[in-house]
């Protein structure tokens, strides 16, 4: 039995100065390879999920940590965020924030971590090769990166981390300001890490998007797991329907009153729906 | 001694990555003045920001780049000017270290001792460069006044240079102020980890979820 | 939307292959010589070497557009106030009504202006042949720390980006209503709310951006990887100490009454 | 006569191709509510700034509410014309949300009552109502967008302009902002929706408007506009999950879900 890659024990975290803790009583298990949908309404505490697994809550934050996150074996408090960037990445919502701003090609701005890291140049040549073509952005490389559109940007950011060969990848809402275009891009990328065994934990509020990437889904609410399972079994609950929402293919079955277990995706709900109500 | 305390400074990568942005305000700050056509430069709000905001370090790099950068590609005749911007920011991150930007005394104190680190700096680059001008042609008018009256070169050239800053760094001192307060607690708290001694810990902004 | 904000120009004049630092010590002392040199003549004569180099590096139109547009209103500054009022003012050139011009201010303003086109002639030499990038890479390697050389590279792009939002913001407070034309103080009521969004959206972009470069690891003392070598040779290394060593014995020989 | 209505607009940015070939973009709207789809560099965030004279357009007239854009000046415009830019990073700039909604109607100088008035209903059709006074950078960036719908409903104008409003909306929020754009549509007035959501289009847009490469591709019922596949690819568009679904179960074109329950019950 391999280490889980992520573990929460008895979580609570309070930003510094906050009268609240953001999140609490997180308990929370993600082996290796898994891929884990986090989602939840405005200010269910997934964000602070994505900067507490990376560290950096408390870290760069400060505040109250109370309990246990353990990624890859080691504790939170135990590592920086700097030193736990080879083994962890975390992208951001925003593809403009997470340039370096340091570098004029987009080669150059893939190297830029590895270098960081004092990885030898005939390696960091090969892993900056190796990451664009991942995210298929190899035609790209000799752009300048501000050059790039904003999908283009978030793929370049997500290479950016896959040079520094990560296995765990955090994702916060990494479409959620892209295109159609954009956000299929890195869905399809993200498809293939999956397949490749890298463990992803991906904050997304596009349910129907979640219920077709991800095999399991975990559900917060005011800082708290809602549900955490399967998605068609998370989406089957009714304190899920009610707190978080539901797929459209989920709220269809229930307004046409089809029986449970509701379906959550396509083909589940083509097939229910084309079923005669005994 | 006290003073030197605003300059021991941790530079945390929030401050690092707080520089460029200051560069950047100043240069903003500069090209939305043109662009509504203001008779002022205002080129300075971002160094004195960055300065309030995390120390005279951070005020003081982000004043030296910004002339650096804009002799660079705009305006070789700033690079010496640099050294004043660079003053411009410890000016201004002494004051923030003391909190003159929170009560009104403490303010013009802060827009004078900027005034006076601008215009006595700029005054001996001007005799060097100038011949003791400003290049703003209504100071200029004034120096000739001045020296064409018996004046002295040197006492001339202030009175040239002081009649820009006074107005310039007035409007920069208080725009400054204003975003300073304009800013949500957080973020205020989140840059001033300087002003704290000996503690590692960075304030707390909840992030938007 | 723009890239990083750079003058650099590609070419392969012997200038822009030069290493980077001898193009730097060149410029520094070249400045410096053109302030140190007692008369005219080598002032003329400093600036006809950067002649030859500007035609050399093949920039000299572009030179000239941008020199020019920030010269001219300065030389005509100088002349028209020295030429007036200078103390050294004795011997009359012309006399329009009271209006009394005078040899030496000329002679002293066109001095001046001569000194200040070295120094933006060489700048922009400069410029037009160094990628900015090789600037920082050079110094890093002379032991500049990387968070300077971030903090120089960074800003080089993050300012057109901010350029880029200020004129965003303006569109965006323009259809709210604001008015950024007009009288003296209704264009200044417009500073704030076109400044503020800004600097707030810069503000809180620092904040992301601090993370994301540490989740890159920037900042961990590791030995730095040099990212290219300049190519570099023994007469460049001579030239460099020549130049930087002129500066000094300039000045010694004027303290020791050159003129 | 139509409320808004372009005739032969042709333009271009500096030293860029022409956004609208020619003869130029000819489009007319009417009051409801109305989404613009596209893809990306289709011409429909030009299209929004020329609808309140940020740009000029090169030859060509454009009307809006009775009003000859190119005789208007954009603060002038902005009394008619309500727009929320992409980013509300872009606009927010005080203190208080009160504040930032109060800005638009006090520079263009409505009467006090007005202002109030307007301010207090806007706070509250966006969910705003026990945070004004909050400071806009206190919130999270999809409450911030509603400080900036709030900000272009305060004036109550009879044009109203959205730029990608469901970006980064959970789905309560979305489901806030249908009602609010029904409710201005049943209002009679002019509300342009500019979006990549097609779910959103299906939901709460009656009328679609498809451009691509600067050319008008479709305007007419949104239950229409989602059966030319080849067009659909080709302006960037995943038609809404429902006519996803229709269509995988056989059913005729159903673009939302009360339509496609309907449609199914039969």
């Amino acid at each position: 039995m391999s280490e889980p890659a992520v573990v929460f024990e008895d979580v609570g975290y309070a930003y510094e100065e906050a009268p609240h803790e953001a999140v609490s009583d997180i308990n929370l298990r993600i082996e290796a390879g898994e891929w884990v949908g986090v989602t939840g309404p405005t200010n269910a505490g997934k964000s602070t999920l994505c900067l507490l697994a990376m560290g950096l809550a408390p870290h760069f934050f400060g505040g109250k940590l109370r309990g246990k996150v353990t990624v890859l074996g080691t504790e939170s408090r135990a590592i920086k965020v700097i030193e736990r960037s080879t083994d962890v990445g975390l992208l951001f919502q925003n593809p403009f924030t997470q340039i370096s701003g340091a570098r004029e090609r987009v080669h150059e701005e893939v190297a830029f971590g590895p270098e960081c890291h004092g990885v030898a140049p005939a390696e960091i040549e090969a892993r900056v090769g190796e990451a664009m073509d991942l995210v298929g952005i190899s035609a790209l490389a000799a752009r300048h990166p501000l050059d790039l559109s904003g999908g283009q940007l978030q793929r370049l950011a997500l290479a950016s981390l896959l040079a520094m060969r990560p296995k765990v990848l955090l994702l916060d809402e990494p479409t959620s300001q892209l295109d159609p275009a954009g956000t299929a891009a890195i869905f399809e990328v993200l498809s293939g890490l999956h397949q490749s065994g890298i463990t992803i934990v991906m904050v997304e509020h596009r349910l129907e998007t979640l219920c077709e990437l991800c095999p399991r889904i975990v559900a917060m609410v005011t800082g708290r797991i809602l549900a955490d399972g399967a998605p068609q079994e998370v989406f089957n609950r009714e304190v899920v329907q009610e707190r978080v929402g539901l797929p459209v293919y989920t709220r269809l079955a229930r307004s046409a009153a089809l029986p449970a277990p509701r379906p959550v995706r396509l083909s589940e709900s083509a097939k229910a729906f084309r079923t005669p109500i005994a | 001694m006290g003073i030197l305390n605003a300059f021991k400074v941790r530079m945390n990568t929030l401050a690092i990555v707080l520089i460029p942005v200051c560069i950047a305000i100043d240069w903003a700050g500069h090209a939305v003045a043109s662009g509504l056509k203001l008779p002022l430069f205002l080129d300075s709000i971002g160094t004195v920001l960055g300065a309030l905001l995390a120390g005279p370090w951070v005020g003081g790099i982000a004043g030296l780049i910004t002339n650096f950068i804009s002799s660079g590609t705009v305006d070789p005749i700033a690079a010496p000017y640099s050294i004043i911007s660079l003053a411009i920011g410890f000016a201004a991150g002494i004051g923030g270290y003391y909190g003159w930007h929170k009560t009104w005394q403490g303010r013009v104190a802060l827009y004078i001792l900027i005034v006076l680190v601008a215009s006595i700096g700029s005054t001996p680059l001007n005799l060097g460069l100038y011949q003791g001008q400003s290049g703003v042609p209504t100071g200029d008018a004034i120096y000739a006044a001045l020296v064409k009256g018996g004046w002295p070169t040197w006492l001339a050239a202030y009175i040239d240079e002081a009649s820009g800053d006074i107005p310039d760094k007035l409007i920069t001192v208080v725009v400054a102020i204003l975003i300073y307060f304009g800013l949500p607690n957080r973020y205020r708290a989140l840059f001033s980890v300087w002003r704290r001694t000996g503690d590692e810990k960075a304030p707390a902004p909840a992030p938007s979820v | 939307m723009a890239g990083g904000l750079s003058l650099y120009q590609e070419g392969a004049s012997l200038l822009h292959r030069a290493h980077p630092l001898t193009k730097g010590v060149f410029t520094l002392s070249v400045i410096a010589l053109a302030f140190i040199v007692p008369s005219l003549y080598w002032i003329l004569a400093i600036a006809l070497i950067l002649l030859i180099l500007v035609i050399v590096a093949g920039v000299l139109r572009r030179l000239i557009a941008v020199a020019l547009a920030l010269l001219l209103p300065i030389a005509v500054l100088l002349l028209a106030v020295q030429g007036f009022a200078n103390p050294a003012n004795h011997t009359v050139l012309f006399a329009i009504g009271p209006v009394v011009y005078y040899t030496e201010g000329l002679y002293i303003a066109a001095i001046a202006a001569l000194r200040i086109t070295c120094l933006v002639v060489a700048t922009f030499l400069f410029s037009f042949t160094t990628r900015p990038a090789d600037i920082t890479e050079a110094l890093m390697q002379r032991g500049l720390s990387p968070a300077m050389g971030y903090v120089v590279q960074s800003a080089l792009q993050i300012i057109p980006q901010t350029l880029d939002m200020a004129g965003r913001i303006q569109d965006a407070q323009r259809s709210r209503g604001l008015e950024t034309e007009g009288s003296l103080p209704k264009r200044a009521r417009a500073y704030l709310p076109l400044m503020l969004p800004l600097v707030l959206s810069s503000l809180v972009a620092t904040q992301e951006r601090a993370m994301a470069l540490e989740v890159r690891g920037f900042g961990l003392p590791v030995k730095r990887v040099r990212r290219y070598e300049f190519a570099d040779s023994a007469v460049q290394r001579v030239t460099r100490w020549a130049l930087a060593l002129a500066v000094p014995a300039a000045i010694v020989a004027r303290l020791l009454g050159w003129k | 006569m139509p409320d808004i209505s372009l005739e032969k607009v042709l333009f271009s940015y500096p030293g860029g191709v022409e956004v609208y070939p020619e003869p130029g973009l000819t489009l007319a709207l009417e009051s409801g509510v109305t989404a613009l789809v596209g893809e990306n560099g289709a011409g429909k965030t030009t299209l929004t700034k020329l609808l309140i004279g940020l740009l000029r357009p090169r030859s060509g007239d454009i009307n809006v509410a009775g009003l000859d854009v190119s005789k208007t000046t954009v603060a002038a415009m902005a009394k008619t014309v309500g727009y929320t830019f992409q980013n509300p990073d872009d606009q927010l700039f005080e203190r208080t949300v009160k504040a930032e909604v109060t800005f638009g109607p006090r520079v263009l100088k409505r009467p006090p009552a007005d202002v109030e008035r307007g301010v207090a209903a806007a706070i509250k059709a966006c969910g705003l109502a026990g945070k004004e006074d909050v400071h806009p950078h206190d919130l999270g960036l999809s409450e911030r967008k509603w400080v900036a719908i709030a900000s272009a409903l305060a004036s109550e104008p009879s044009v109203v302009v959205l730029d990608e409003p469901t970006l980064g909306q959970d789905y309560p929020s979305r489901q806030r902002l249908r009602e609010l754009v029904m409710r201005l549509g049943s209002e009679g007035k002019i509300v342009l929706v500019v979006t990549h959501d097609m779910d959103f289009v299906g939901e709460a847009c009656p009328t679609t408007v498809v451009l691509s490469h600067g050319a008008v591709r479709y305007a007419g019922p949104t239950s229409n506009a989602f059966g030319d596949r080849a067009l659909l690819k080709e302006a960037g568009i995943e038609p809404p999950h429902v006519t996803e679904l229709a269509q995988a179960i056989g059913l005729r074109q159903c673009v939302n879900e009360a339509e496609f329950l309907a449609t199914w019950r039969r």
